[in-house]
C-alpha cells in the first residue's frame, strides 16, 4: 500500500474500530442518556471513518470503496493502534479511553487544519470531526470529573481505568513510516508533535477530578499501524466482517 | 366533584389534560401503565435490532441502523418524562420494568435471526407501531400526544429504512431474497397480534377499549387498527415482491378490505405470559446493564451533591 | 432439504457446535487435567460431527463435503438445538451441561444401535461414538457429584448450573418433522423416546450428589431444529466460519 | 561427601540420577527452575496456538489443532511431575509463574496474528524446541531425561503438522502464500532466540552453560544448538518455497554451515523483560483460569476428604 493510502487507511481504522466498540455499548450503557451519547460518539466516528476509507479508496485508485476497505480486508491490512481495538471495559475505563482518543484526535484534527495541505479531502474531514472530537472530549471529561471526584467506588474505579489504558497510549503518538511520509509530504502530521497538547489536557481534566495520571507502564503496545494487533482484533473482525463476507458481490 | 366536571368537559371537547389538571385515579393509572409500557418497549425494543449493528453488512446501514436504536433511547426518554408528569419517576418504572410488573410489547420477544429482520422490524413491526400510535399523537393527555407527534415523525422514517432495507434484499441475490421472505414470514403474525388481543367474540379477554375510548386515550379499537394496519401492509408486501404467510389473506370487493386468516392467540398468550423466545434475555440483558451502571448513576448524584454544596458555600461566602 | 438429511445435520450440528464451544475451554479450565478432559470430549464431538456432516453430505448428493456444510451454511441452515450453543459458562453450568447431553446422547447412539436400520454409516458412528458419549457421561457426572457434595461454594454453584441449563432441556426431546421421518423410515429416532432414559440417569447422579433436579422453568427453547437459533448462535457462527469464508475456495 | 562422590561418579559415568539420590544443592534448584519453565512454556504455549482453535478454517485442522493444544496440556503434566520429584508441587510452582517469578520461553509473548502462525509455530517454534530438547533425553537427572523422551516424540508429530500447514498454504491462493510468507517472516528471530543469547563474547551475560553442562543437563551450547537449527531449518524453508527474513543467510562452504545475520538482543531481553507483545496477555489469562477454578478444585479436594472419611468410617465399622 502507497504510504499516502497507508496514512489515511491509519486514521480511517482507529475511527472505525472505535465506531466498532462504541456500538457495542448501545443497550448496555448505565443510563439511556449514555446510550444516546456513546451512540452518537460512535456515529460521528463511523462518519469519519466512512470519509477516511472512500478518500483512502480513491487516492489508491484500484476502484475499492469503503466496505471493500472495512470488510474485505484482513486483521494484518489493519492499520488501527491498539487502544481502539480493546474490548469494551467498564464505562470508567471507556471514558479514560475515549478522553486520551479524543484529546489525540483533537490535536490531529487541529495541526491537520492548520497544514497548508494540498488533500482537501482530508481538511474536510478535519474541519468537521474537530467540532465532533472536541465533543467527545467534552463528554468524557465530563465523566472523568463526576467519577473521580464522586462516590468512593467510582473513584477506585475511574483510577483503575485510566491504569487499564495506559499501556496502550504511547502507541498513539508513535511515528511510523507512513505519518513520516505524509509529515514530509505536507499532507500529515507526525503524531509525536501531538503527544504534549493531548497529555496537557488530559492531565487537567485528571487532576481537577482527584485522580492520579499514571505513568508507568511495563509494557507498552506496538505495531498496529503495521498491522501488528492484539488477540481482540481478530475476534472484532469476525465479528463485524461475517454477514459481508458471507454473500460475495451482494449489494446492501 | 367539580374538578371531575372540568375534566369531563376538556375530554369531550377533545382539549388536553395537562399534569396540573385534576384527573381521574383510574385515568392517571391507565395513563402511567400505558406510557410506561411504550417506554419500556422503546428500551427494550433497541435490543433486537442492536444484535445488528455489529455486523450490519454495510457502513451506510451499520450507521442508519446505530441512528436507528439511538433514536429509540431518545423516545424512550421523552416517553418516560410524559410519565414522569403523571407522578411515577423513571427509576421506579425501570424497576418495575425489570422485576416484570410492568410489561413492554411483546414482539420484542421474537429474535432478530438474519440481517433483513432489521428490515422486518423496521417494516412491520414499526409499521404497526405507527398504526398504533398516530391516533395517540391526540390523545386527551398532552404531553403524551406531544411525545407522540415527535415519535411518530421519526418512526415514520425508519419504517421506510426498513422498507429499504427489504426492498434491497428482495432485489438481490436468491440468498438475499431468501432471506427476506423468511423474515415477512416470521414477523408478520407477531406484527398482526401487536394490535392487542380482539376487543369482542370468543377471544377477547376483558380488555379496557370502552373505558379508553371513553377517556379519549384510545381512538379505535384493537380490531379496527389491526384491519387498517393489514389493508396498508399487503399492496407494499406486493411492491416488494414478498409473499406474506397467510393462504387466506385475499381481498374482499365488498367490504373493500383485505381478509385474513385467523392469529393464533394461543401463541401471543404464551410470549406474553414469559414462555417467548426472549423474555428471558431481553429482562436479564437489559437488567443486567441497569446493575453493571449503578456505581456510575450513584456517582453523578454524588458529584451533583457535592457541586451544589460547593455552589452553596461560594454563594454563602459571598453573601 | 430432504428429510433424512436434515436428521443427519441435527445430529452432526448439535456434535459440531458443541465441541466448538468445549474447545473454549482449552487454557480456561480449572486444572490442567480438565483442559485435556474437556479437550477430548470436545474432540471426541468434532469426530463425530466430521463423519455425520460427511455423510450428510453424500445422502443429500449435491457435492457439499463437511466444510461446505460447517463453514458455508447460515445461521438459518444450522439444525442444533439451543443448549449446545449457549456460551461458555462456569465450570459448573458446563458439567450440567455435558451430563445432560450426553445422557442424551447415550440414550440416542443405543436406540440407533438397535434398530434394525439400512444406513450403516450412521450406525458405524454409533457404535464407536456411544463408547464416547459413555464416557463424557460418566467424566461429567464424576464432577457433578465432586461440586454438589464438596464445598458449600460448590454445591450452590453446582446448584445454580442445574438450574441455567434448564430451559434448554426440553428441546433436546422434542420430535421434529424431520425425525418423525427417520423414525418413520427407520434410520432415526424419535427423540421423545430418549427423554425418560436420561432423565433417569441424571436424576440418579444429581440426588447422588446431594442436589436437587430442578423440574420448573418459566420458558422453554424451542425450534433448534427448524433453524431459529438464539442470540449467540450467529456470533458463534461468525467467529467459527470467518477465517474460511474470507478464502472462497481456499484449501487448507 | 561420600554423597557427592556417588553423584559425581554417576554425572561422569553418563548415568542418570534418581530422585531417592543425594544431589548439590545447585543442581536441584537449577533442575528446579529449567523443569517449571519447560512445563510453564507448555501451558502457556497452549495460548498463542489455542487462539486459533475456535477460527481453524477446516474442521481437520480444527481437529488436529486441538489435539495438538492438547497435547501441550499433557506435556505440561508430565513436566510438572517430574519436577515435583525434586520438591517443589505444582500448585507452588503456578503460583511462582503467576506471580512471575518463574518464567516461560519468551516466544510465547508473540502474537498469533493469522492462521499461518498456527503453522509456523509448528515448523519453526516446535522444530527449535525439538532442537533443545532432543538432547535433554540424555540428561542426567532420570525423571526429566524420561519425560523429554515422550515429549520429544509428540512434538516432532507436531512440527511436521506445522510444516504441512505452510506447505498447502504456500501452495494455495495469492493470499494464502502471502500470510505463509508473512508468518515466516515474523517467527524467524524469535525462533533463534528461543536458544538463549550466545555462550561468550559480547552478548553473553552471566549464563549458566559450563556448570550446566559439567552436571549433564546440558549437552550443547546455545549457539551450537542454534547453528544446527539454522543448517536443518533452511533447507524446509526452500522446500516450502518460503524466503527467511535474512539478507546474511548463506551457506558456508568452508565450515558446511549456513552463516547468519545478527540478532536483535536489545528485543530479546525487552521482552524478556517483560515488554514484549503478550507478556501481560499471557499471564492475565493463565491466572484468571486458575483462579476462576479455585473453587473447583477446592471442591475436588473436599470430596476427596470427605470420601476418605467415608471409607474409614465404612472400614472401622467392619473392623
Amino acid at each position: 500500500v502507497p504510504a499516502r493510502v497507508a496514512y489515511l487507511l491509519g486514521l480511517g481504522d482507529d475511527a472505525l474500530v472505535y465506531a466498532q466498540r462504541l456500538g457495542e455499548w448501545l443497550t448496555n450503557a448505565p443510563q439511556i442518556e449514555e446510550d444516546m451519547a456513546l451512540g452518537n460518539v460512535g456515529l460521528d466516528l463511523l462518519g469519519q471513518a466512512r470519509t477516511l476509507l472512500t478518500h483512502a479508496g480513491e487516492v489508491e485508485g484500484a476502484g475499492r470503496d469503503e466496505d471493500d476497505l472495512a470488510y474485505l480486508r484482513d486483521e494484518r491490512e489493519f492499520r488501527n493502534v491498539h487502544l481502539v481495538e480493546q474490548p469494551r471495559g467498564d464505562f470508567g475505563q471507556e471514558m479514560a479511553r475515549m478522553l486520551w482518543f479524543a484529546s489525540y484526535q483533537c490535536e490531529l484534527y487541529t495541526a491537520l487544519l492548520e497544514l497548508p495541505t494540498s488533500d482537501e479531502t482530508l481538511r474536510g474531514v478535519a474541519e468537521k470531526a474537530l467540532k465532533e472530537v472536541a465533543y467527545h472530549r467534552d463528554h468524557a471529561g465530563q465523566w472523568v470529573l463526576r467519577l473521580g471526584d464522586g462516590t468512593e467506588e467510582s473513584h477506585a474505579r475511574m483510577q483503575a481505568g485510566l491504569e487499564a489504558v495506559l499501556p496502550y497510549l504511547a502507541e498513539l503518538f508513535d511515528d511510523d513510516e507512513a505519518s513520516r511520509w505524509a509529515a514530509e509530504a505536507g499532507i500529515g502530521v507526525l503524531p509525536s508533535t501531538l503527544h504534549d497538547g493531548a497529555v496537557a489536557h488530559v492531565r487537567a481534566v485528571v487532576q481537577e477530578a482527584t485522580l492520579d495520571l499514571p505513568e508507568e507502564s511495563r509494557w507498552r503496545s506496538r505495531g498496529g499501524r503495521e498491522g501488528i494487533h492484539s488477540r481482540p482484533m481478530g475476534y472484532l473482525l469476525a465479528e463485524m466482517q461475517h454477514i459481508h463476507r458471507s454473500h460475495p458481490g451482494a449489494s446492501w | 366533584e367539580e374538578h371531575m366536571a372540568y375534566f369531563d368537559g376538556l375530554v369531550s371537547a377533545d382539549k388536553r389534560i395537562e399534569p396540573r389538571d385534576a384527573m381521574p385515579e383510574g385515568y392517571r393509572k391507565t395513563l402511567i401503565r400505558q406510557i410506561a409500557q411504550h417506554a419500556h418497549s422503546e428500551i427494550i425494543g433497541m435490543q433486537p435490532e442492536g444484535n445488528w449493528i455489529s455486523r450490519a453488512p454495510s457502513l451506510r446501514r451499520k450507521a442508519i441502523l446505530m441512528a436507528k436504536v439511538q433514536d429509540e433511547a431518545g423516545h424512550g426518554l421523552y416517553l418516560y418524562s410524559a410519565a414522569e408528569t403523571l407522578g411515577m419517576d423513571r427509576e421506579e418504572m425501570l424497576d418495575l420494568l425489570h422485576a416484570g410488573k410492568q410489561k413492554y410489547s411483546s414482539i420484542f420477544n421474537y429474535p432478530t435471526l438474519t440481517w433483513a429482520d432489521a428490515g422486518a422490524i423496521g417494516w412491520l413491526v414499526d409499521g404497526a407501531a405507527i398504526m398504533n400510535q398516530v391516533p395517540l399523537c391526540r390523545c386527551s393527555y398532552g404531553p403524551y400526544a406531544r411525545a407522540m407527534i415527535r415519535v411518530c415523525k421519526e418512526e415514520s422514517f425508519h419504517q421506510r429504512q426498513g422498507f429499504e432495507i427489504l426492498w434491497v434484499l428482495a432485489r438481490g441475490t436468491e440468498e438475499q431474497k431468501a432471506m427476506a421472505q423468511d423474515a415477512a414470514n416470521r414477523w408478520w403474525w407477531p406484527a398482526l397480534m401487536m394490535f392487542g388481543p380482539p376487543d369482542s367474540g370468543e377471544q377477547a379477554k376483558g380488555g379496557h377499549t370502552a373505558q379508553n375510548m371513553a377517556w379519549g386515550i384510545k381512538r379505535f379499537t384493537n380490531d379496527d387498527l389491526r384491519q387498517k394496519f393489514v389493508d396498508m401492509t399487503v399492496p407494499q408486501a406486493q411492491k416488494l415482491g414478498l409473499t406474506l404467510p397467510d393462504p387466506d389473506l385475499t381481498y374482499n370487493e365488498e367490504t373493500g378490505h383485505w381478509d385474513f386468516g385467523p392469529i393464533d392467540w394461543d401463541e401471543f398468550w404464551r410470549v406474553l405470559g414469559g414462555d417467548g423466545p426472549c423474555n428471558a434475555e431481553r429482562i436479564s440483558h437489559r437488567k443486567a446493564a441497569h446493575d453493571e451502571g449503578a456505581w456510575v448513576r450513584e456517582a453523578a448524584v454524588a458529584y451533583a451533591d457535592k457541586q451544589a454544596a460547593r455552589a452553596g458555600a461560594a454563594a454563602g461566602a459571598v453573601a
